[in-house]
C-alpha cells in the first residue's frame, strides 16, 4: 500500500492513497474541517476512512496539550479499510497539537503548521522548550510553516469580523489548501457554508474568502518548498448510489429499517453516556419513523422502559457502553426470562470502570457472552465498520423477534464515531420479518403463553388483546403455561429450551466466510468487531508478500456461525487479534478447543496494520 | 386511569385462576378484594388493564388478577410502567410496589415517574418491613425496629412515602389501609385522576409485623385517629368534635375542638386538594413527632392534575411527524450524497 | 461537619497540583474558588477533608482540592460517603454531584443518605444540564430545554432538588449559585450543621445551557429577584421595600408591599429555619409556575438538626460491644459442642 | 456405601449411614426438628451432611403441595459428603408432604405417615383421589401410619394447651420417636426445649411430654411391624471440639476471622436478598468483633458503602446473590481501577433472572470470572461446603488486603443452609497478615499511590493521613502518581499491570491437589463449589468398584493454580460436573485446552451421587 511519503521516495506522482490528520485545539473546528474533507473526498470518488480522536474534556483549556483534538483520513484509488496507521501529512493548528501528534507522523511526511501560533506562551503551554520550526528538531520531516492566522485574518478582512471570529476561519483556511493539495473542486463547500451560516451571510463570504485564499495559497505555494498537488485516483467501487456514514448513524438506520421489516414501531430507551449517546440523538431526530425515545433516569430504567414497550408489542431498544451495559445485566436476565424481544447496543469504550471514555476498546466481550447471573443465553452481534453497522443492526432486530429474546448488538468508540463511504442500500431489498402478534388461544381452549414454534420461540402477546389475559414475571416459569414452577424437572427443561432456542439461532446466520484467503492453510487471523481494516489490510499485505494467512471475520459472536469450528481446524494456527487482553479467543477456545492464541493491544487506539504485519511474519516464522 | 368504554364486570371476573400465595390473615388480602371490588365499579376491561409490580409478597400481587400482569424485578416496576404506557397509552396501567420494592431500591424511579407525571396508578403497600426476604427492617421502618438485620432495633430515620411523593412532584398523593372499608373509594378517585396517582396502601404483614397500624387501623378509636380529608369539606373527627386548623403565625396545623358541629367558629381548615402547603403539612400528621398526638390523614390529600407524560410524548411526536414522509429510503439516502457510474 | 482542632490554612493551600480541566467560563471555577476560600475560614484541615464525587463536569471537582478525594461512579457517591464516614466519623465529607449525577441516576442515593441523616456537606451544582456528555436536558431542566436528545423540546416536569431534599427528610437545606459573594457563608452554615446539609449551588455550563439563571444570578436586578433567608428575620427583598407574608386562609405565601420599613405593619413573615412548612413553600418560590413572580428563595431555608446516622451506629455498635468479650475462640466455638477424643 | 434399605434387604443390621427425610407443611416446624436431631446426631458422634428445602412463599396456606417444607439429613459411621441422594426413612406430617416427598423414596424405604391428617379435605388439597394410606399404593414400601396427631394430643393432655399449640408439639412427638429409632438420648432435648421455652414453663413440659411419648411409641411399637430400632456407629473422626454449622454461619466467621487475622475493623454492605440475608443476619449479631453492618437502599450503594470503607481503612465486605451481584458490576470494576480491597460474597441461587430463589446452583460462574465491563480481571474463590467456607472466607480476605482487589466468593443456597460437623478452628493456628497503611510518602519527596510492591499491589492510604492527600477515581490512571492519564502507553502499561497482579496470585495460592485418586489416569473429575460431596462419593463408589477415575476439586476459580494445566492434561479424559450449563468447562477449554467435557444439571437441586457415578462409568466405558 503506497503512501504519499513513500511514494515521494521512490519519485513516482501518483500514490494509492495518502493519510491526512488534522490537529488542532478543541476550539479550532478540527472535527469540523475533517468531515467536510472527507465528504469532498467521498465526492472525489475515493475510498476512505477516518478516524476522529478528540480530548475527554469538553473545552479544555485553550493551547493545553491534553486540549488537542484531532481528526486522520486515509483515503485511496484502491480499498481503504483503516484510516491509516501513521499519517502522511500532519496539519497543525496550534504548538500542543504539533507537539502531541508529531510522533506519530511517517519520517519524511510533511507538517504544514502555523507559525503564528507558535508565541513564546503557546510553547510554554505545550512545554516546549524552544520553537521546534526553528530549532531543526523537525529535520526528519518536510516542514511548511507560514502564519495560517494572520493569512486568514487578511483574508477576511473585507467581511468586519472581530479578530475571535475571524480567527475562527482558519479552519476554511487550512481547508482550502488541503482541497487544493488533492486536487478538488471548492463549489461543493462554498454551498455548504451559505447553507450553513444562511443566517449570517457574512459569516459564509467570510469563511468562503478563508477557503478560497487557502487554495490560492497552494497554487502560488507551489512553484516552491515541498508543497506538491497530488491526485488521487478515484477508487474502483460498485456503481450505486453514496453517501458516508458514521457507525452511530448507521446503527440508527439499521434500527430504524430493522423497526420496518419487523412492521413494528421502534420504542428507544437511552441515558446520555460516551460514546453511546450519538444514537439517542440521532433517533430522536426520527421520530416521524414510528420513533419514541425516552432519555431515562438511568441505564436501569432505560432497559426496563424498553423491555416494557416490547412487552406492550413495540420494538423495544436501549444502548449504552461499558458502565451503563453493567448496570444493565439483571434487566436482561428479565428479558431472557420473559422471552420477550429487545436489542442492547452496547458502544464499548476504554476500561475498566470510567476507564477512557473517549477511546476505543473491544473489552465488553466477555460481558456480553457471559455476564450475566444464572444459565443466560443471549446472542450477541459484534459489527466491524459504520457501514456494516446498519446491517448488523436489521439482524440484531431479526433475531430479536424472531427468537423473543434480547440481542446484544456490540460496537465501539472507533465505529461510532468514524465515517466512511456507504453505498445507500435499497430498503426494499431486505426480506422484511413482519411479527404476527398471538390474537387468539393457541391451544384449544387454552392460552399457552410459552407453547414455543419450530425455532424454539414464544408467542408474542400483546397486553389489550382480548381474552388472552396472563401473567408473566422474572420467576421459573411452567412449560406451557408460564404460571410459576419451582420443580426441579420443569427448571431443567426451561432452562434447556432457553439454551437450545439459542444455539438455534446458528442454523439461522450464515455459514462463516473467509473474507480473505483460502479455506484452511497455514495461519488464520480471526477477527470481530472494528479491527477488521487493520486485520484486513494486514492480511493483504502479508498475502501480497506471498504468505498463507487468510482473514476471517466474525460478525456472530453467540452464537457462532455452525461451520466455524472446522474451519479454524482447517489451520495450523489460529491468531485473534483483539483490542482487549483476549476475550474472543476465551470464547472459541471454550466452543472449538483449537489454539487460538490472542494478540492484544489495550492503549484506547485502534491497531495499526504494521502491528499486525508482524505478527503474522512472526506467527509464519515460528 | 383511560376514558375508555365502561365494561361491566364483577368481582369475580377479576379472579385468576392462581391459587393466592399469601401468608394466611395477610392484609395482602383485604388489598387485592378491595381491588377487585374497585375495578368493576370503575367498569374497567380486563383485557385493557395491566397490573406491573416489583419484587415483594406486595408484587405478587399481578398473578391474582385476570387481567395482564407483569412481575418485573425489584425496584424498577415505575420503568416498565413508563416503557408500556409510551407504548400503548391505551392500556390502564396499575402499579403495585412495597415500601422496600418502591421506596428502597426503588426509590429514583418512583420518584422520577411522578415528576414525569405518568398516567398510572401506584399502589405502594406499606408494611414497614421486607416480608418476601423474611422480615428486615425497611426504609419506612420506625426507628427501633427490631428486625433479623437490626436484631438492636434500626437506627435509620424513616422515610414519609406521601412526603417523598409530594417532594418528587407527585399530583395526586392519598392514602388508605388494607381493611379499610374507604379503600375503593380512594383507589376511585386515583384512577379517575389523570396523571400519577400515588396511594400509600398501609398493610399488615402478620408474620414480620404484626398489628404495627393498630393505633389508627382498628375500628377501636377510629373516630379518634383517622382524619379523611375530603375536598371541599372541614377537615373534622372525632365525630366532628375536632378539627384541624392554621396556625397562622407558626405556619402549622394544630388542632381545635368544635363546639356544636360549628366548626367554621372554630377556624377549622377545609379541605383543598389542590394546595400543595396544606397537603404537605397533613401528611407529618401523627407521623411525625411533633404530630404523635394528631389523627393520620388519610384519603385523597392532594390532586391537582397537570398533563401527563406520555401525553406529551405522544403530542410531540405527532408534531415532529406533521407533514413529514416517513419514507426509508429518503431517510437513508439524506445528506451529501455522490454516485459511482457502472 | 466535624468539630475538630482548628486548622490555619490559606486558599492556596487547598489547590491542587492537577490542571483545572473546566471549559473556560464555566461557574465550576467560581465555586471552586468559594470553597477554597471557605475552608480556611472554617479552619479545616485538609488531611481531615475528603472530596467525594460521582462523574459529571462537577464531579471533577475533587481532583482540584489539595485533600483527600474519591472521583467514584456516576449517581453513586452518597453511598461511597457513607460508607466512608461509617468508617471513619472523623473524617469532614463534602460531596459534590450535579443534577444529572444526583437527581437523575444518583437521586435514590441522595434520598436514603438525607433520610439517614449522614453528616456531611452535599454540593448539588445545578446546571440544569448534563454538562460532561455534551448537553442532553437533565432533571432539572425546564420543560422545553432544547437538546441534542430533546431536538423539539424536553418534555419531562423538571424536579425542584430542594423540593426533593425536603421531601426526603433532609434537615438542612439551602441553595446559592456560583458567583454569589455569599455562597461562602452558606456553605459554612451547612458544615456548621450536624448531619447532612444539602446545599443547591445554580452553576452556569456556558457550553450547553449559557447564562440559564441570569433572571435572578446576575447583580442587576438581584434586589427584586433574590430573597436571602436568614433565621429571625424578616423575608424581606427588593431593599426592604417588599416582604413574603402567610397569605392564610390560602395557606400559601404573598408579597407584601413595605412602607418605610414597617415590615411587621406589612405582615411580613420571620424566616424560621425550623419551620417545615415555611421551608416548603419558599422553596416553590419563582420556580413553581403560580409562584413565578416571586423572587428565588436563597440563603439557608431550613436548618433543624437531629441525631446523624453515623453517631448513632457508633452509638449502636459501643452499646452492642459493651461488656462482651470479643473473643474469636470463644465466638467460634459457642452453640452446643461436642469433643470426639484422640 | 451401604443404607437402611440395603442393609435391611441384605438382612445386616448396622448400617454405614442412613438418610432420613423429615416432612411437613411449612408451619410443622420441620426444619427446626431436622436441626434438633442433626444436633443429636452429630453428639452420637456420626458423621453428617443435611438438605434444608422450603417452600418459596414465606407462609403458604396449610395442606398445600407448594407449601411443603423438608429437611434431609444423611447420618453414619463413615464419612458422609452429601445429604444423600434418595431418603431410607421418610416422616410426612401431613398429606401433602407424603405426595411431594414420596418420589424421591429409596424403594423398600420406610414410610412413617400421620393418618390423622388424611382427611378428605387434606387428600383433596394435596390432589390425591384416594387415601393412599389405604388404597395399597404405596406397596413398594414399607408404611407405618398411626395417629400422631391424636397421640400427641393425649400427650400433652395434662398441660391444658389450646388444639393448635398442643398440635404445634406434633414435631416434638416425631422427634421423640426418630431418636428412638436411632438410640439417641432424649436429655439434651429436654434441656434444649427447658431452655427455649424458659419464659413458658408449660410449653416446655408439653413439648417434652411429646417427645418422651413418640420415643416411648417406638418402643411398644416394634413388638411388631416393620419399626426397627438402628444404631449407627461414631464415625471415625479427627479429636477435637466440634459444633455444627451452616454455609451462612461459616462465611460469616471466615469474614471476622480474615478481618481480624488482617487486624482491622469490618464494614458490611448488604441489601436482603435470599439466600444471602443469612449472613448479614449473622453479622449483624457480631458488632462487638468491630463489626458495622449496613443495610443500604439497594445492593447497588451496599458495595459502594463497602468500598467507601475500604477507601476509609476497613475491611470492606458486600454480599448478595445473582440478581443482586449483577447490579454490582459497575461498582466492583471501580474496585479494580481503584485498586482497593474488597470481598463480594455471591451466595448463588437458581436462575436466571428471579429465577428460583430458594433453590441451588452454581450459575454464576460467568459472572464473577467474566461479568464485567473492560478488561477487570478479579479474584474468585469457591466455597465447597460449610466447613470449608470458614477457610475460604479467611483467603478471600487475605487476598482482598495483600493483593488490593476486589476478591469474589461463591456460595450457594445449598451450603449456605446446610448443616455439618464443624472442628472447630484455633484462631491462633491461622497466619495473620496485618495491615500496613501508608503513613509516610513513598517516593522520597513524591507520594506514588500507584507504586506497586513485589505483589504488584498499590499501597493502602487512609484520608486523615497527614501529608498523604491524594486524589483517586475511575478514570484511567497514571502509572505511579495516579493522576488521570488517557495516554496509549499508560493504559496499555496500566491495563497490563491490573492483569499482572491478578495471575501473579496463582503463584501465592497452595498447587491444586488430588483429594481422591491419583496424578494422572484414565478420568478426573474437576468439580468447584458444592458439588464436592456428590463427586466424592460417586468417585469413591467407582474406585471401590475398581475403576480409574480421580477427583479434583478446585477452591480457586481465578487465577487457577499453576499447576492445573499439567494436572488436567495427565489424565485421558476429564469431566466437569456443574449445577448450570457448563461454565467452569468454559474457564479450563480455555486456559488449558483441555477436552474438559461438561455433566450438567439445572433442575434447582444438587447432584444425586448415582447421577455421577453414572456418567463416571459411561465416559470409562466409551
Ligand atoms: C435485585 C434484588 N435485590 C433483592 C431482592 C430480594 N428482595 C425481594 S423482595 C425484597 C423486599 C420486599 O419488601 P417490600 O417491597 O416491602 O415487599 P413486601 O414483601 O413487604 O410486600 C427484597 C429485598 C431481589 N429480589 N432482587
Ligand atoms: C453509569 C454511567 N452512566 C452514564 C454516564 C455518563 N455520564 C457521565 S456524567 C453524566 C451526566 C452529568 O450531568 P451532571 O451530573 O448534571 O454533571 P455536569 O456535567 O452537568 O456537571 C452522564 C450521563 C456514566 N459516566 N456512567
Ligand atoms: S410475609 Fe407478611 S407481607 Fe408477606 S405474605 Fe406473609 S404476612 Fe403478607
Ligand atoms: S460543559 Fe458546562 S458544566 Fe461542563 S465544564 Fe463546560 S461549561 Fe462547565
Ligand atoms: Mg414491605
Ligand atoms: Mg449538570
Amino acid at each position: 500500500m503506497a503512501t504519499l511519503a513513500a511514494e515521494k521516495q521512490a519519485g513516482q506522482t501518483a500514490p494509492e492513497a495518502v493519510v491526512v490528520r488534522f490537529a488542532g485545539d478543541s476550539g479550532d473546528g478540527m472535527q469540523l474541517t475533517g468531515g467536510q474533507f472527507t465528504l469532498s473526498t467521498a465526492l472525489a470518488g475515493n475510498d476512505l476512512a477516518t478516524f476522529p480522536d478528540f480530548p475527554a474534556e469538553i473545552r479544555a483549556p485553550q493551547g493545553t496539550l491534553f486540549g488537542v483534538s484531532a481528526f486522520q483520513i486515509n483515503f485511496g484509488s484502491t480499498a481503504i479499510e483503516t484510516a491509516g496507521d501513521a499519517p502522511d501529512v500532519l496539519v497543525a493548528m496550534n504548538t500542543a497539537a504539533l507537539k502531541v501528534n508529531l510522533p506519530a507522523l511517517k519520517p519524511g511526511g510533511l507538517v504544514i503548521a502555523d507559525s503564528g501560533e507558535f508565541t513564546k506562551r503557546n510553547l510554554d503551554k505545550a512545554k516546549y522548550d524552544t520553537n521546534p520550526l526553528e530549532d531543526g528538531s523537525l529535520a526528519k520531516w518536510d516542514l511548511l510553516a507560514f502564519d495560517i492566522s494572520a493569512l486568514t485574518l487578511e483574508a477576511v478582512k473585507p467581511f468586519g469580523l472581530g479578530n475571535k471570529e475571524a480567527l475562527r476561519c482558519k479552519n476554511m483556511w487550512t481547508l482550502g489548501l488541503a482541497l487544493w493539495m488533492f486536487d478538488r473542486p471548492r463549489e461543493p463547500l462554498h454551498q455548504w457554508l451559505k447553507q450553513k451560516f444562511a443566517k449570517a451571510p457574512e459569516l459564509a463570504e467570510a469563511n468562503i474568502a478563508a477557503l478560497n485564499a487557502g487554495h490560492a495559497y497552494g497554487e502560488t505555494a507551489e512553484i516552491s518548498g515541498p508543497l506538491k498537488q497530488v491526485h488521487i485516483d478515484p477508487a474502483e467501487t460498485e456503481p450505486g448510489l453514496y453517501r458516508t456514514v458514521t457507525g452511530a448513524e448507521a446503527i440508527s438506520l439499521g434500527l430504524v429499517a430493522g423497526a420496518q421489516l419487523a412492521n413494528l414501531p421502534m420504542f428507544f430507551g437511552g441515558y446520555p453516556i460516551t460514546p453511546a449517546s450519538a444514537i439517542l440523538h440521532h433517533l430522536a431526530r426520527l421520530k416521524e419513523f414510528g420513533v419514541t425515545t425516552f432519555q431515562a433516569e438511568d441505564e436501569i430504567a432505560a432497559i426496563c422502559a424498553a423491555i416494557g414497550a416490547s412487552y406492550a408489542g413495540q420494538l423495544g431498544i436501549t444502548s449504552s457502553s461499558g458502565p451503563g451495559i453493567a448496570l444493565k445485566g439483571e434487566a436482561m436476565g428479565l428479558a431472557i426470562m420473559t422471552e420477550l424481544p429487545l436489542v442492547i447496543v452496547n458502544s464499548q469504550r476504554g476500561g475498566p470502570s470510567t476507564g477512557l471514555p473517549t477511546k476505543t476498546e473491544q473489552s465488553d466481550l466477555y460481558q456480553a457472552v457471559y455476564g450475566r447471573n444464572g444459565d443466560a443465553p443471549m446472542p450477541v452481534i459484534a459489527t466491524r465498520s459504520p457501514a456494516d453497522a446498519f446491517e448488523c443492526a436489521i439482524e440484531a432486530c431479526r433475531i430479536a423477534v424472531q427468537y423473543m429474546t434480547p440481542v446484544m448488538l456490540l460496537t465501539d468508540g472507533y465505529i461510532a464515531n468514524a465515517a466512511e463511504p456507504w453505498k445507500v442500500p435499497d430498503p426494499a431489498s431486505y426480506a422484511p420479518f413482519p411479527v404476527k402478534f398471538l390474537t387468539e388461544k393457541n391451544d384449544g381452549e387454552n392460552l399457552l403463553p410459552y407453547k414455543r414454534d419450530a425455532k424454539g420461540a414464544r408467542p408474542w402477546i400483546k397486553p389489550g388483546t382480548p381474552g388472552l389475559m396472563h401473567r408473566i414475571g422474572g420467576i421459573e416459569k411452567q412449560e406451557g403455561t408460564g404460571n410459576l414452577d419451582y420443580s426441579p424437572e420443569n427448571h431443567q427443561a426451561m432452562t434447556d429450551a432457553r439454551k437450545a432456542k439459542v444455539d438455534g439461532i446458528a442454523n439461522d446466520i450464515p455459514a462463516q466466510d473467509v473474507c480473505l484467503g483460502e479455506e484452511g492453510g497455514k495461519l488464520a487471523l480471526v477477527g470481530w468487531g472494528s479491527t477488521f481494516g487493520p486485520i484486513h489490510q494486514a492480511v493483504r499485505r502479508a498475502r501480497r508478500k506471498g504468505l498463507d494467512v487468510s482473514h476471517i471475520h466474525v460478525r456472530h459472536i453467540w452464537p457462532l456461525p455452525a461451520n466455524l469450528g472446522d474451519l479454524l481446524k482447517s489451520y495450523d494456527k489460529v491468531i485473534v487479534p483483539e483490542m482487549n487482553t483476549g476475550q474472543f479467543k476465551t470464547v472459541l477456545r471454550d466452543q472449538f478447543l483449537v489454539d487460538a492464541r490472542p494478540l492484544n493491544k489495550t492503549s484506547g487506539q485502534p491497531f495499526q496494520i504494521a502491528e499486525i504485519e508482524a505478527a503474522i511474519e512472526q506467527a509464519l516464522a515460528e | 386511569m383511560n376514558e375508555l368504554t365502561r365494561i361491566e364486570t364483577t368481582l369475580k371476573d377479576w379472579e385468576s385462576d392462581q391459587e393466592v400465595r399469601w401468608c394466611p390473615g395477610c392484609g395482602d388480602y383485604a388489598i387485592l378484594k378491595a381491588v377487585q371490588r374497585t375495578l368493576p365499579q370503575i367498569g374497567a376491561d380486563p383485557a385493557n388493564t395491566v397490573f406491573v409490580s416489583g419484587i415483594g409478597c406486595s408484587s405478587r400481587f399481578p398473578y391474582y388478577m385476570e387481567s395482564y400482569g407483569f412481575h418485573t424485578i425489584h425496584g424498577r416496576a415505575p420503568a416498565f410502567a413508563t416503557g408500556i404506557k409510551l407504548a400503548n397509552p391505551e392500556l390502564d396501567i396499575w402499579l403495585v410496589t412495597g415500601d422496600g420494592d418502591g421506596m428502597s431500591i426503588g426509590g429514583n424511579h418512583t420518584m422520577h415517574l411522578l415528576r414525569r407525571n405518568l398516567d398510572c396508578q401506584i399502589m405502594l403497600f406499606n408494611n414497614e418491613i421486607y416480608g418476601l426476604t423474611k422480615g428486615q427492617y425497611s426504609p419506612t421502618s420506625r426507628q427501633g425496629t427490631n428486625s433479623p438485620s437490626s436484631p438492636l432495633g434500626s437506627v435509620d430515620r424513616p422515610l414519609s412515602p406521601c412526603a417523598f411523593a409530594l417532594g418528587s412532584g407527585a399530583r395526586f398523593v392519598a392514602r388508605g389501609f388494607d381493611v379499610s372499608k374507604k379503600l375503593p373509594e380512594v383507589l376511585i378517585a386515583a384512577h379517575a385522576h389523570k396523571g400519577a396517582a400515588f396511594v400509600e396502601i398501609f398493610q399488615n404483614c402478620i408474620v414480620y409485623n404484626k398489628d404495627r397500624f393498630d393505633d389508627f387501623a382498628v375500628p377501636k378509636g377510629a373516630d379518634d385517629t383517622q382524619l379523611w380529608c375530603e375536598d371541599g369539606q372541614p377537615l373534622l373527627f372525632a365525630g366532628g368534635t375536632k378539627g384541624i386548623s392554621l396556625d397562622e403565625p407558626n405556619c402549622t396545623l394544630k388542632i381545635v375542638d368544635v363546639v356544636d358541629g360549628d366548626w367554621e367558629a372554630a377556624h377549622v381548615a377545609v379541605h383543598n386538594t389542590k394546595n400543595r402547603g396544606l397537603a404537605h403539612m397533613l401528611i407529618d400528621l401523627r407521623i411525625t413527632p411533633q404530630f404523635a398526638d394528631f389523627p393520620m390523614a388519610l384519603g385523597v390529600i392532594y390532586d391537582d392534575p397537570r398533563p401527563t407524560f406520555e401525553q406529551s410524548v405522544i403530542e410531540q411526536n405527532a408534531k415532529a411527524a406533521e407533514g413529514k414522509d416517513a419514507n426509508l429510503a429518503k431517510l437513508l439516502g439524506k445528506g451529501q450524497t455522490w454516485t459511482v457510474e457502472g
